[in-house]
């Protein structure tokens, strides 16, 4: 249930998303004392996908700290730790297990400054993997980002690159207030890219133009633009010029990029491997009726997993959105008249 | 067969029911004001109680949990901890509360569905109340996760009932910290009922305290209804958290008079012949008794502070009852650091509102 | 936490919601052994609600059950059961406290019948009563059904009535997987109406039309039903005809009914009291978007609770959407144009 | 101070690392063809196991984990289960599931991504494996009030890890299962780790066994690389359960030789010298050096039983890599009984795609 190890690379030859995982943390421990990690196997054995990998032999068992087997408790002992202080970066070792920590973020991290009026915060970030296509065991691939963008006061952010991973990692750490970091796994080790390790976060709140285009905007998050940006290549070669927005910060959602984009194109689909249903980008093809509608040329498609258990690895290929998928609903939409 | 591991729990009492010292006499036992003080604090709680009940019944406060039978519990625990401990208090702690500087202003304005009351003006390490049966205990832990990372020599202490010791997450919290050795106090509040589900039907377990057991650190029994006992124990229990020693897992046995909140109705699922044979067992009339017999408590000096317990407590609430609510925007205001640009609408929205009326 | 209690009236006065879910629940036990309650004070307490009044005293300890408090378990045992053929009704005392059971709901309960390809099956109905409005302490007036409505695999249902709270219920009992079934506290004794006690189910999967009107659509659920009506009488006021749906079932969602009436008005609000990102009227707007756009005459309006934390009561009323807010959308998309 | 209660944990042991007997000899020791059969069963379960570790190598299964050195707790459980018990197995159990008449390509099928790998043609009752950790305990809990409410002689049996014990869910589910009486055994499979988290890390308790304490029952300690031991003290907790007398806490003392997983590299945090000091107590060694000693086992015997057993392996293997996935639309068809209309149109949409290739 956890992948092959590889040890983080330095910045020459560029970062994978784990890797840059590892250069964030690391930055971030660096740079202030407050910062402590916990989790499941985080210590000496790195994680299980090695995003930690090293840390506690630089920063001492204290501040990296494999918890026992207890996820409610992963989720509600740094609402403590937090309250008085400290910054815990706490890590779910798989989506898969992190519902019984739903009633700490729900109840208590959510909600601790407004209980309060501000008199106790909770600066903590939850990290865990989620999403489906490494032919994982059971439980070990599903996506369910919405049920945490619909919990008021936090935020859910996630990356969909080496860089981004670093960057906005930064941000959340950075951030007074609760952040649920979830990280694409299916990314984790698909693809490096130069990471400047400058402790420099970016920008939450906010989403990521990652490409141009002005026939079709294509709007995803973490794993599934993968998938997005190929079709979006495929359909220049088409002559359908798609722009793809990252939306990276679910929670809160910043629909203007959305808006302004669609406002060009008129033409909107949105990929996410989530089940359709309730899926985040319900929320965003409702702000597009609420808030974009007449600027709409055409219907706002949907390509997400379907309305059903997340199968199995022998059938996970057929339930996971794939290319032919995201093309078939731009065509759709960018020839609708 | 070999027999690998023993344990046991014991049970501590000082005071009996009739007020009469049975244990060693601890040394605060002596100290006349120190026990008029711990007895105040009792007195001031369920005239507290007495008056925020009677808030609730003419339409003025919400829902309340009255702390009724338990007041010893709550000072005794109050009383032995310092002032930069952590209390984590469950719901139904109000005498601990007051006792570590929470004012009953305070008190009020959360009861009375405010916000600002868990926005202690004393206490300012302390949690708010915890509605969620035993979901604080994980932050107790947190709590004394912080405190020993810092090597400071205070503790967490997370009060919850009986009802609680059935939780998931308390478990879990124990369990790490006695895996951490955290400086952390546990105390079950046994007052033998969780709304209408006897303590019998909780768990087949003869003790509460003997739930430590799995987590491997020392759970003891205290008569909740004897101050001395419930500070002696708990005193202990601090220091050795204090000292490095770890958690403890201290069971009150404790009673609740009253109903579970002001919205139940006790009768449905309890008899009269139970509570009135409690009734013999509580813990102000048994200190009452002490400082009688010991250190000459007189008639005039109990009506004496039972009034200025009244006027304390008329006071805060006038105070409470002139407190204005806060703005709508508050909603907003107290959610992040900074409101995210994405809610500004929202909270544009909910102030237009206040314009439309 | 517990409101005053009152004892389930007979079908003579009418009922009002607790006592029409006491009959479905006495009515499914007659008719069929399997069924067993479950839950915190359940029992000689007939729950906080007085749900399950008299019930214990009926049909015994075996068959309705006071657990300890524990709600992680209480979603878990009735898995087992279930699968063992027993049809457990289990009651989670406030949906503020279910967030422990969401565990067992992803990763069991919805999913037995798929991982086993139909070996074991889990007929476990989860009831929990949710929403604002009866000036609760903290963390007793939440409306989270959109978490639920994400989850593969289960339905949720939700009553608008005492009628449908009958009928539904016995549908959701009989039902052979799983249903989570969210009761708005708000209207237990808000209004009587008569009720047949006749045992007969409603059906799930279905939206009730409760109103008929051709100018404007008002899709809403559980207690904000009672502003949403209330809001088409002022507007029938206006020459404004109203066509209001309640949907009843949020999973899985009958988005016929809801298209047909848009077919037929153009125009759409929707109204819910859970924070509005994320909502399950998200979904509702996104089919609109995705499905209806052509026959969307003005932008889709969504009334719903702040992206807040729900304030403790002194608040309450100005987070709660009321029929002002109702209203105003309903003005707004009736005459653009 | 009064004592009020005490508790102990028992360790109970047959067969010492060498095979020889060391307790009273059970009768199933004496009967040749019955060792031979539990002995069969340990080596069917490595010599799967090895197999199984293969495929995964070479691509043709998913992540696997491993049961070596924990046979003996699989077999002697399921040895002594009745055929309407009812096993709730973790993910490790594959001894006891074959035991039961799971077949290997059903498990083969499970571990290689295939939902019918949890459609048991035997053991129809049977919870299929538990990847959320613990969170089997409540099912063990609803298992157990099934077979109680029908007045049935049976047994839930649940197993999980040393990790598993630190789980909130197993916790209340062990309370409950107290509480209520309910014929439910659970068995902590010590092997030692938790992935790279050793049990020390785990907990402060001394044993596992003394979990059960916090709910009420009777826990023990069993040398889990022992099936005489591990089968006598499963019957005597299945008796118990059975006769009315709820349920017990059995603690396997064993050793995970391998990875957490095929993913899994235990280099990574445990020293070879401590895995090499674990083979010497293994539980398949152990059996054939009693079954050598006393029963007369010759190198023949061994050698064809090792070959039957790796012929039933790969006979299983050749099936299970015969077996073509189901359709795409079994990813609907099993998701409620009738599809409700709602995702018809998706259904449609995923055998659409079908024909688009
Ligand atoms: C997790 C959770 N479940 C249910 C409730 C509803 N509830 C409030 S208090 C209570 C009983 C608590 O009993 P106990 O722990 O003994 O504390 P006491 O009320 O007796 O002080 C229940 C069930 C809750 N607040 N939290
Ligand atoms: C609830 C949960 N958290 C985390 C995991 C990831 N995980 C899989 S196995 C495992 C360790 C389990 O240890 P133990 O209970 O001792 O069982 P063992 O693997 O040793 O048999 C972990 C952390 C999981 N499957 N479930
Ligand atoms: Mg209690
Ligand atoms: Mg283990």
């Amino acid at each position: 249930m956890n992948p092959a190890s590889a040890d983080p690379g330095s910045t020459d030859t560029g970062m994978n998303m784990v890797e840059a995982i590892n250069h964030a943390l690391t930055s971030a421990m660096v740079a202030d004392d407050s910062i402590v990690l916990l989790g499941e196997d985080i210590g000496i054995n790195g994680g299980v996908f090695r995003a930690t990998d090293g840390l506690q032999a630089r920063f001492g068992k204290d501040r990296v700290r494999d918890t026992p087997l207890s996820e409610a408790l992963i989720a509600g002992l740094p609402v403590g730790l937090a309250a008085m202080g400290f910054r815990p970066v706490a890590e779910i070792q798989f989506m898969g297990f992190i519902y019984p920590a739903i009633d700490q973020i729900v109840n208590h991290a959510s909600r601790l400054r407004t209980r309060t009026r501000g008199r106790l915060t909770c600066p903590m970030v939850l990290r865990a993997p989620f999403g489906g296509g490494i032919h994982a065991p059971e439980h070990h691939s599903e996506s369910m980002e919405a049920m945490f963008a619909h919990i008021p006061g936090i935020r859910v952010v996630i990356p969909s690159s080496p860089a981004r991973a670093y960057g906005l990692l930064l941000a959340a750490i950075a951030n007074p207030d609760p952040v649920i970091f979830l990280e694409p796994k299916r990314l984790y080790r698909a693809r490096r890219e130069p990471v400047t390790d400058d402790g420099r976060p970016l920008p939450m709140d906010h989403c990521f133009k990652l490409r141009e285009g002005s026939d079709i905007t294509l709007v995803s998050w973490g794993a599934m633009l993968k998938e997005t940006i190929e079709a979006a290549d495929m359909l220049a070669g088409e002559g359908v010029e798609a722009e793809v927005i990252d939306v990276a910060t679910l929670k809160p959602l910043d629909m203007s990029t959305i808006l302004d984009s669609v406002g060009k194109t008129g033409r909107c689909v949105i990929i996410h491997e989530a089940p359709l249903t309730g899926g985040f980008g319900a929320e965003i093809a409702a702000r597009l009726a609420c808030e974009g509608l007449m600027q709409l040329l055409a219907p706002v498609e949907r390509v997400a997993g379907w309305d059903t258990v997340m199968p199995l690895p022998r059938l996970e290929t057929r339930y996971l959105p794939n290319v032919e998928r995201v093309l078939a609903a731009a065509r759709r939409t960018a020839s609708y008249s | 067969m070999t027999r690998v591991a023993e344990f046991s729990v014991d049970r501590i009492q000082l005071l009996d029911a009739a007020g009469v010292l049975v244990g060693d006499s601890p040394d605060v036992a002596r100290d006349r004001n120190r026990v008029i003080d711990m007895y105040r604090w009792m007195v001031l709680t369920r005239a507290f109680d007495a008056r925020a009940i009677a808030l609730q019944r003419t339409g003025r406060l919400g829902t309340y949990a009255s702390s009724l039978g338990q007041e010893a519990v709550a000072v005794g625990l109050a009383d032995a901890m310092e002032r930069d401990d952590v209390l984590l208090p469950s719901f139904r702690e109000h005498g601990a509360q007051l006792r570590r500087g929470v004012t009953m202003n305070e008190l009020l304005l959360y009861w009375g569905g405010d916000e600002r009351g868990s926005d202690f003006s004393g206490a300012r390490h302390d949690f708010p109340c915890c509605i969620p049966v035993g979901s604080h205990a994980p932050h107790a832990a947190g709590v004394g996760l912080a405190i020993q990372l810092r090597g400071e020599p205070w503790v967490a202490v997370c009060v919850f009932g009986d009802g609680a010791t059935s939780k998931g997450d308390v478990y879990e919290a124990m369990n790490i910290s006695g895996a951490w050795t955290l400086p952390v106090v546990f105390v079950a509040s046994n007052n033998e009922w969780s709304i209408s589900v006897p303590r019998s039907a909780q768990t087949a377990c003869e003790t509460l305290a003997q739930k430590a057991v799995a987590s491997g650190f020392e759970g003891v029994q205290v008569d909740g209804n004897d101050v001395f006992a419930v500070r002696e124990v708990a005193n202990r229990a601090l220091e050795k958290a204090r000292s490095g020693g770890g958690p403890t897992l201290i069971e009150a046995l404790t009673y609740r008079l009253g109903d579970h909140t002001t919205v139940d109705d006790a009768s449905r699922y309890r008899d009269d012949e139970e509570v009135g044979r409690h009734w013999k067992q509580e813990p102000v009339a048994r200190l009452r008794a002490f400082l009688t017999t010991t250190h000459e408590w007189t008639r005039e000096d109990e009506e004496t502070m039972i009034e200025s317990c009244h006027a304390e407590v008329e006071a805060a609430v006038e105070e409470y009852l002139a407190t204005e609510s806060q703005p709508v925007e508050s909603i907003f205001d107290y959610l992040h650091e900074k409101l995210p640009s994405a809610y500004a609408g929202q909270r544009g929205m909910a102030l237009g509102e206040e314009g439309d009326r």
